[in-house]
């Protein structure tokens, strides 16, 4: 059942992914760890919109299915952990960051340049992967990225690890409808295994160091 | 190799050596208004020494006791290579220039380890200030026979003798192998050859511990060096009358005016010797640095006048 | 080719080989057994080198695929077989010498006895390499055993850094010849020499240039050419003395053979200025290493700075060759390379043999100081007169080998100066140069024999030195009289070279060289060293006849030396840096030397010195101006790059992001 | 078959190492299970080297002379760092290092490591494979922090944090891939390697070019590429000797592995020289960037991480430069390396264990502390410097060759450089190292029979292949080389 034309869709979709794009540039200057948790789970809900246009327009219960597992995983479960965690390990809420705000801003637009340089110009205009589609999620990848660098709390590093992830996903819902099943079970443990690992290291650098603040972690050298 | 030739440079060297030192002294001795010694006195001193005891340090060992005999021959090897009456090196084939300069040097290398053989410290003194002026003296004796042998294109010492003819070449490299010959004779401005102060003497202070017949073969070895040294510029550079075919006639005149061409250049090393002072040890190195370049220089003349007769 | 059976001629690499397994499978030997079968080996060798040169050589002997692209082939030409002449015959002494000098080491003799076959094995195998990969290996495998031989005494400090700078030297120069053989390898397409042959002939100058430049660099480090020398004079007396007799006299002569390989037989031999470069390098490290050993006084390292020396004087040799071969000459090139070969074997054996004489000296007397040696020919008789034959041969002395060799190589200078005026003059500056060296060469010969063996001992030690052991003396006699039987024979060498000189240059060299006075004058200048000795004995009975019929019988007593009238005490002695000191004024200007005094005065009365502290020596120019200020650059830049690895996460993923950013961009 | 047995026997061993309630009981499972998967690796690479590609599970495994290759490489370093693990970690808890109660743990996670690896070399599809590899980084962190002390911690962190990262872009890499060959294939195409190999010539250019920068750069910081390549020194350093050897010798390759299957996607799908110019510009920073941490370093298992980074980077040049003669040579290698670094860090395991430090300045005379040791130091150290007659010698002759082969000299001249330099840093330390007079306090270590084979098996290799390649070997390689696009040699 198609509940949605191509065209239609497509439009949708450019205008989530700009959105995405929007938040990820957002997230750069926020000095507040808890406004960018919120801000991942803002940008789950748009990913989670985008997979309903595709849903909508492919009619697939596979992708509707995606739908639900993407308001639960990336809205409510992964920033629910991190405001747990958050509350757990007491830390201070403003975050120490590597750079000023406003050169860090201009970094991030100069990554969100590249993006749209050197994915921009590629075949990419039939199915979902729209216009701004492939762009967007790459720069989700790089800013993503860029957030983890000049932060300095091994938690910030993680929503930084999320963010990326939500670029990744913006690919797979868009481009790809999900990956094939075996790989998508095996992203998907090794999602569930990479957290537990990250939280067993990390559990017990915050009992070695009392801190988890990685600029502590600075001991290996030349 | 001609036999008669050897046997006459052999019998020349043997009984002209110390009398060309007698003359050289005592005309030295004229030159400073003294009344020298007899011209025969080189050889009463010769002869006197073979007869006497030798004393022998207990240090020494058979180096000190062979080196002179060594020393003597090698020389007396070097008088027979040179050409003398005729205008070829009577061991032609056997040896040449360089075989020359090698026997100088292994005479030399004889007496100096003898002279450390002794323990005194006066051997070490002399053994050091010889092989130092030895070393520097190498280079420019080396150069000043190349620049002889590169017209001949052999280092042959027949052929090193030239036809008399003057050129710029062989007169920078008569300049070159003169302060050679200063040199290697131990003549002022570099070495005294009669003194046995210990703050002047290089030759003498190797002879020091010597006494009695030892002393008399270095003696005898040692003016047969000169007589070597005179005759390396004699036959080069003033070839005029030497024979040039082994028949009696020439050899006669070439006998005649091989003696008056070594009393002249003795003469002329006794002149140098009055008109000059001995030089510090250390500027020494200058004048021999002056001979090698007058060599080159010679050399040079060969490829720009062109060539020397 | 004559020779049936050519497997025969690995039979040395062989038992060599086989020596190493005996000395690691038995190590209770104290180096007779790895030894024993080392001087087999050798023996073998000098029968098949001299069977070779003289029947003809068998060619490619073996080829051993290690994989695909790398081939181990060797194959024994006429100048291989001269090199495996003097590898052997040096082989000979040095293993017949290290069983008696052996017995006093320490420790299990295991590795060394292994490493000592190993290395001789390994020359070989250089000298009958025929393919990059089958020279690169045994050069390489040469250089690193040898290190393990350096090393031998390794709780030293500078033992260890002498093996640092030797090994690591070695491998970078090997990196130039690695260059130098894969730019010949890239226009070939094989690593065959006989294919590289053929290739660079076609390659352009300018690439024949850079593969000679690069090997020039590779061998002149490992022959130790000065300014790339100065791991040598730590290497070399590091060693225990049989090994440092190899190393000064076999293997800094393999890479003239590996100069000669490629630098001629591969690439060359090439246009007028490879061969005047290597001319002057020569005559440099002739003088300038004459000049150093004069200013040292530890035996070896003394021994080290001549083998500078004499490279330099064969290196003079060899450039008048590629000079002579340049500029059209073969004859004349062929003696050229005639007089630098021989003086190849010469100064293996007459180094070698100083090299095992300053061992015995080191054995009897626990020091290789000469300022505390001194008076040992009373003492140590066969030694001293071993000795004082090779001090003679390498002095450049008639009627011994060196001098002919030296004689050979002015005769190529001469040459030289019928080519007009520019090589004329390098000849004639070339000749004097050698000239001075050999006058230095036997002042400093004068110093090391007359101070370490001549005068009364300068310390207790060398008061109680004992003559070595039998073994010992023998290695020493062979190479002694090699000395006089090279430099009486010279025909028999020249024969042995012909082959040589004709895979070259095409012709045989023909010096007039004979044994008995040749009948004509002949015209090059001629030399008969039998018939010159047999003068020089002539006129010593002469001197002996005259002496006693002009004086009578001989009479002598022994008294004290001269001492202006104080009794004389070994330190009144003249020292060895006494005696040299004349030459460091002199040559100030060239050695930089330094000198140190500090008196301490009495505490009651000023006036009276209570000690004098003395220092002397030399500036390390080399190391000063040319490694040193390389080392720090390189050390600083390596410091600042590290700074990189800062210890931050955020860096790393800084690192990631622009790496990143920059594949991307460069995608477009 | 033997290839679901390759698969299943780790995680068997593993889990009967953790249960078995005896140490030595453990340390039996360990060493037999290590044993099995031995004979399996081999047994597989034989009947693939012999008879062309295996594949089981339907198409879900395959395994070709690549794979094979990489097999061998895990199976055989897997072993040997099995066998030393035994005594290694009895010394540690002896020493007080281990509690007696992880030692279970500690061969769990070995095994499942090895599993992991196993996995990566066996599966159809780049999409598994990309689970594998960034499986091997979750178990591997778990081994390099073991000792928990705050170095290790740290290292176990920056190791999770960038190869995590990393492995995003490679995940990203994937789908770009998976959405060109859906693009011309069909979607049923999906990311079997065997049917997009087949295909790659259909595949978009330019997408195919970002998937392959993402792949490079994703895989690449786990095989080590510099800059990529931060986390591996402190990782290789901090992690227990045996896991080291396994980090450096294999867990690198794994890496590399991943990269080479993109790089053979995509040099066919983009003309040109785009992929293997990135290949040679990151091989050659590679090698250039780990002179300076070798020449001027303190700390024995960091010097022996750069020269991980140098010889990922010489292999990865290798490549790049192509031809048979730079891919045989580089092929080779990837094994030579894998067993000169095996045997130093097990040399490194008994020095550290010995002087109770990795510290080279505290470590002297070696070579009479503990003789075979320290003579295997020397040898291990000549061996990865490329000294003859050791096996790397041989093989970087090779490589640099193929520069010059490839008209490509400036390359050679780079790595001739290079190398000499790396050559002066690492023989000095291991001088020092070997030789002198010892001060320090030295720890009892008693050397077992298993460590014994776990460093007579290494030492036998490199120096056989540094003097002969059987034919047989040499075949294999040859094999590999074709598949990559080489011709015959």
């Amino acid at each position: 059942m198609i509940l949605l034309d191509l065209q239609t869709a497509q439009r949708l979709l450019d205008t989530l992914a700009l959105l995405l794009l929007a938040t990820a540039l957002g997230s750069v200057p926020i000095r507040r760890m808890r406004s960018s948790i919120r801000l991942l789970a803002g940008q789950g809900l748009l990913l989670a919109a985008a997979a309903a246009v595709v849903a909508l327009a492919t009619g697939s219960p596979h992708a509707y299915f995606a739908v639900a597992l993407t308001v639960a995983v990336k809205v409510l479960v992964v920033p629910g952990i991190l405001l747990y965690a958050l509350r757990e390990v007491r830390v201070k809420r403003e975050m120490e960051m590597g750079l000023p705000p406003r050169p860090a801003m201009l970094l991030a637009i100069g990554l969100v340049i590249v993006a749209y340089y050197v994915a921009g110009p590629l075949r990419t205009m039939d199915g979902f992967l729209t216009r701004n589609a492939l762009p967007a999620a790459l720069s989700m990848l790089l800013v993503g990225l860029f957030t983890m660098l000049i932060r300095k709390k091994a938690l910030s590093q993680v929503v930084g690890i999320v963010a990326m992830e939500n670029g990744l996903y913006l690919m797979t819902v868009v481009a790809t409808q999900g990956l094939p099943l075996a790989v998508e079970m095996g992203v998907a443990i090794d999602l569930a295994v990479g957290v537990l690992v990250m939280g067993i290291v990390a559990r017990q650098i915050h009992r070695t160091f009392d801190s988890i603040n990685t600029d502590h972690l600075q001991t290996l050298r030349g | 190799m001609n036999l008669a030739l050897l046997f006459a440079n052999l019998g020349l060297a043997l009984v002209a050596a110390p009398l060309l030192n007698g003359i050289i002294k005592s005309a030295k001795a004229g030159w400073q208004n003294r009344q020298g010694p007899p011209i025969l006195q080189p050889w009463f001193d010769i002869w006197k020494y073979l007869g006497r005891e030798s004393v022998v340090s207990q240090h020494a060992s058979w180096i000190f006791r062979w080196a002179p005999y060594l020393y003597f021959a090698a020389h007396l090897a070097a008088a027979a290579l040179v050409p003398t009456l005729a205008v070829v090196s009577p061991l032609s084939g056997m040896g040449d220039a360089i075989v020359l300069v090698g026997l100088l040097a292994l005479a030399r290398f004889a007496l100096a380890l003898a002279a450390l053989d002794t323990a005194s410290n006066f051997g070490g003194m002399g053994t050091s200030r010889e092989m130092t002026f030895a070393a520097l003296v190498e280079p420019a004796l080396m150069i000043a026979l190349f620049s002889l042998a590169i017209p001949a294109g052999s280092t042959e010492l027949g052929a090193l003798v030239g036809d008399g003819s003057v050129s710029i070449a062989r007169l920078l490299a008569l300049g070159a192998l003169f302060i050679v010959a200063i040199a290697e004779t131990g003549r002022i401005p570099v070495d005294n050859p009669d003194t046995h102060l210990e703050l002047t003497m290089a030759h003498e202070g190797m002879l020091l511990e010597y006494s009695g017949r030892p002393l008399g073969l270095l003696l005898w070895g040692t003016h047969i060096k000169q007589l070597v040294i005179l005759s390396l510029l004699a036959g080069p550079f003033f070839p005029w009358g030497m024979a040039r075919e082994l028949s009696a006639l020439p050899i006669a005149v070439g006998l005649g005016s091989y003696l008056l061409k070594l009393v002249l250049l003795g003469l002329a090393l006794a002149l140098v010797e009055s008109a000059n002072v001995k030089l510090r040890i250390f500027r020494i190195p200058e004048l021999l640095g002056a001979a090698s370049l007058l060599g080159l220089l010679a050399v040079t003349s060969i490829y720009l006048v062109g060539g020397l007769g | 080719m004559p020779n049936p059976d050519i497997r025969l001629y690995l039979a040395p690499v062989a038992i060599y080989l086989l020596g190493s397994l005996l000395a690691l499978a038995v190590p209770k030997d104290r180096g007779r057994l790895s030894h024993g079968t080392a001087l087999a080996g050798s023996l073998l060798g000098t029968a098949l080198a001299l069977r070779a040169l003289l029947e003809g050589t068998p060619g490619r002997v073996a080829s051993f695929s290690v994989a695909p692209f790398a081939t181990l082939s060797l194959r024994l030409d006429p100048l291989s077989a001269f090199f495996l002449l003097v590898i052997s015959l040096i082989g000979i002494a040095a293993s017949l010498y290290a069983v008696g000098y052996l017995g006093s080491e320490h420790g299990s003799l295991a590795g060394m006895g292994a490493a000592y076959n190993s290395f001789l094995a390994s020359m070989v195998l250089v000298v009958m390499a025929d393919s990059v990969f089958a020279f690169l290996f045994a050069w390489e495998a040469m250089s690193l055993v040898s290190f393990f031989l350096v090393i031998q005494h390794h709780q030293q400090n500078d033992v260890r850094r002498a093996g640092y700078i030797y090994l690591v030297m070695t491998h970078v120069s090997t990196a130039f010849l690695l260059a130098g053989f894969l730019v010949l390898f890239a226009a070939a397409g094989s690593m065959d020499f006989g294919d590289l042959r053929l290739a660079a002939a076609r390659l352009p100058a300018l690439s024949r240039d850079v593969v000679f430049l690069m090997a020039l660099v590779a061998f002149g480090t490992k022959a130790g050419v000065i300014p790339l020398h100065v791991w040598l004079p730590r290497a070399h007396p590091a060693a225990p003395s049989h090994v440092s007799a190899l190393m000064s006299g076999v293997m800094i002569k393999v890479a003239i053979y590996g100069l000669l390989r490629v630098g001629w037989e591969l690439a060359g031999p090439g246009p007028a200025w490879w061969g005047a470069l290597i001319l002057t390098l020569g005559a440099v490290s002739a003088v300038l290493g004459v000049l150093y050993a004069l200013m040292e006084h530890d035996l070896k390292r003394l021994l080290a700075y001549h083998s500078v020396e004499n490279i330099g004087i064969i290196l003079m040799g060899l450039g008048a060759a590629f000079l002579l071969a340049a500029l059209g000459q073969p004859v004349a090139a062929a003696l050229a390379l005639l007089a630098g070969l021989y003086h190849v074997l010469n100064h293996a054996v007459f180094k070698a043999l100083l090299f095992l004489g300053a061992g015995a000296v080191q054995q009897a007397t626990h020091t290789r100081d000469l300022e505390a040696l001194g008076g040992l020919i009373h003492r140590m008789p066969w030694t001293a007169a071993t000795f004082l034959v090779g001090a003679a041969a390498i002095s450049a002395l008639p009627p011994l080998n060196g001098f002919v060799s030296e004689w050979l190589t002015f005769q190529s200078l001469l040459a030289l100066t019928t080519l007009g005026f520019t090589a004329g003059i390098g000849g004639v500056a070339a000749a004097g140069l050698l000239a001075l060296t050999g006058g230095l060469a036997a002042f400093c010969f004068v110093k090391a024999f007359g101070i370490t063996f001549l005068g009364m001992p300068r310390s207790e030690k060398a008061a109680a030195a004992r003559e070595v052991a039998l073994s010992m003396r023998m290695g020493m006699a062979f190479l002694a009289a090699l000395c006089v039987v090279l430099g009486l024979f010279p025909t028999l060498v020249a024969r042995l070279l012909a082959p040589v000189t004709v895979g070259l240059v095409g012709v045989v060299a023909r010096p007039t060289l004979s044994l008995a006075p040749l009948p004509v004058p002949a015209q090059g200048g001629a030399l008969a060293p039998l018939a010159l000795v047999g003068l020089l004995a002539a006129l010593f009975g002469l001197a002996l006849l005259l002496g006693r019929s002009i004086g009578g019988p001989r009479r002598s007593r022994v008294a004290p030396p001269w001492g202006c009238g104080i009794q004389l005490e070994p330190s009144m002695q003249y020292s060895a840096a006494a005696l040299a000191k004349p030459i460091r004024i002199i040559f100030r200007t060239l050695l930089r030397p330094h000198r140190e005094i500090e008196r301490q005065h009495d505490a009651e009365a000023a006036y009276f010195v209570s000690g004098v502290r003395y220092e002397a020596g030399i500036h390390p120019v080399y190391e000063h101006f040319l490694y040193a200020p390389a080392v720090r650059t390189l050390l600083a830049l390596a410091q600042r790059i590290r700074a990189l690895q800062n210890g931050s996460l955020r860096s790393y993923l800084g690192y990631l992001c622009a790496t990143l950013v920059v594949v991307l961009l460069l995608t477009r | 078959m033997d290839l679901l047995f390759l698969l299943t026997l780790p995680l068997i061993t593993g889990m009967a190492c953790r249960l078995l309630p005896r140490q030595s009981w453990a340390e039996g499972a360990n060493a037999a299970g290590a044993l099995g998967i031995l004979v399996a690796g081999l047994a597989l690479a034989a009947r693939v080297f012999g008879g062309g590609p295996a594949s089981a599970l339907g198409e879900l495994l395959y395994v070709d002379a690549l794979g094979a290759l990489l097999i061998v490489v895990i199976v055989v370093v897997g072993f040997l760092g099995a066998l030393y693990s035994v005594g290694y970690i009895q010394r540690d808890v002896a020493h007080g290092k281990v509690p007696a109660d992880q030692v279970g743990w500690y061969y769990l996670g070995y095994h499942a490591f090895l599993w992991t690896m196993l996995v990566a070399g066996t599966v159809n599809n780049l999409g598994l494979l990309w689970v594998a590899i960034e499986a091997t980084t979750l178990v591997s962190a778990l081994l390099v922090g073991f000792y928990r002390t705050r170095a290790a911690l740290e290292a176990a962190w920056k190791y999770l944090i960038l190869c995590t990262v990393g492995i995003t872009f490679a995940l990203f890499g994937v789908l770009l891939t998976y959405y060109a060959s859906a693009q011309t294939l069909g979607a049923d195409a999906g990311l079997t390697w065997t049917t997009l190999i087949a295909h790659a010539g259909q595949l978009d250019p330019g997408l195919m070019k970002l998937a392959f920068v993402f792949a490079l750069v994703g895989f690449g910081t786990k095989a080590g590429f510099a800059p990529l390549h931060n986390w591996l020194p402190d990782a290789h350093s901090q992690a227990p000797s045996p896991v080291s050897a396994v980090l450096s010798g294999v867990l690198l390759k794994c890496g590399l592995y991943g990269v080479i299957r993109f790089y053979l996607i995509t040099s066919v799908a983009v003309p040109g020289d785009f992929a293997p110019n990135l290949l040679l510009g990151f091989g050659l920073l590679s090698v250039v960037v780990a002179v300076p941490f070798i020449l001027v370093q303190s700390d024995f298992k960091r010097l022996l991480a750069y020269h991980s980074v140098e010889h990922i980077g010489l292999i990865a040049t290798a490549i790049g430069l192509g031809g048979p003669l730079g891919l045989y040579a580089g092929m080779l290698h990837l094994f030579n390396h894998a067993m000169a670094k095996a045997l130093l860090f097990f040399v490194a395991g008994n020095l550290s264990q010995r002087y109770g430090t990795t510290q080279m300045s505290r470590i002297r005379n070696a070579i009479q502390v503990m003789p075979a040791t320290g003579l295997l130091l020397l040898l291990g150290t000549f061996a990865i410097t490329g000294v003859p007659p050791f096996a790397i010698f041989v093989t970087e002759f090779g490589i640099v060759g193929a520069g010059f082969a490839r008209g490509n000299p400036a390359v050679g001249i780079v790595l001739i450089v290079a190398l000499a330099i790396v050559f002066a840093g690492a023989f000095g330390h291991a001088l020092e190292m070997a030789f002198g007079r010892s001060t320090s306090k030295l720890f009892p270590v008693l050397a077992g029979p298993l460590s014994t084979i776990a460093l007579a098996v290494p030492t036998a290799f490199i120096v056989l292949f540094g003097l002969y390649v059987p034919p047989s070997i040499s075949q294999a390689v040859q094999q590999v080389v074709t598949m990559l696009g080489g011709g015959k040699l």
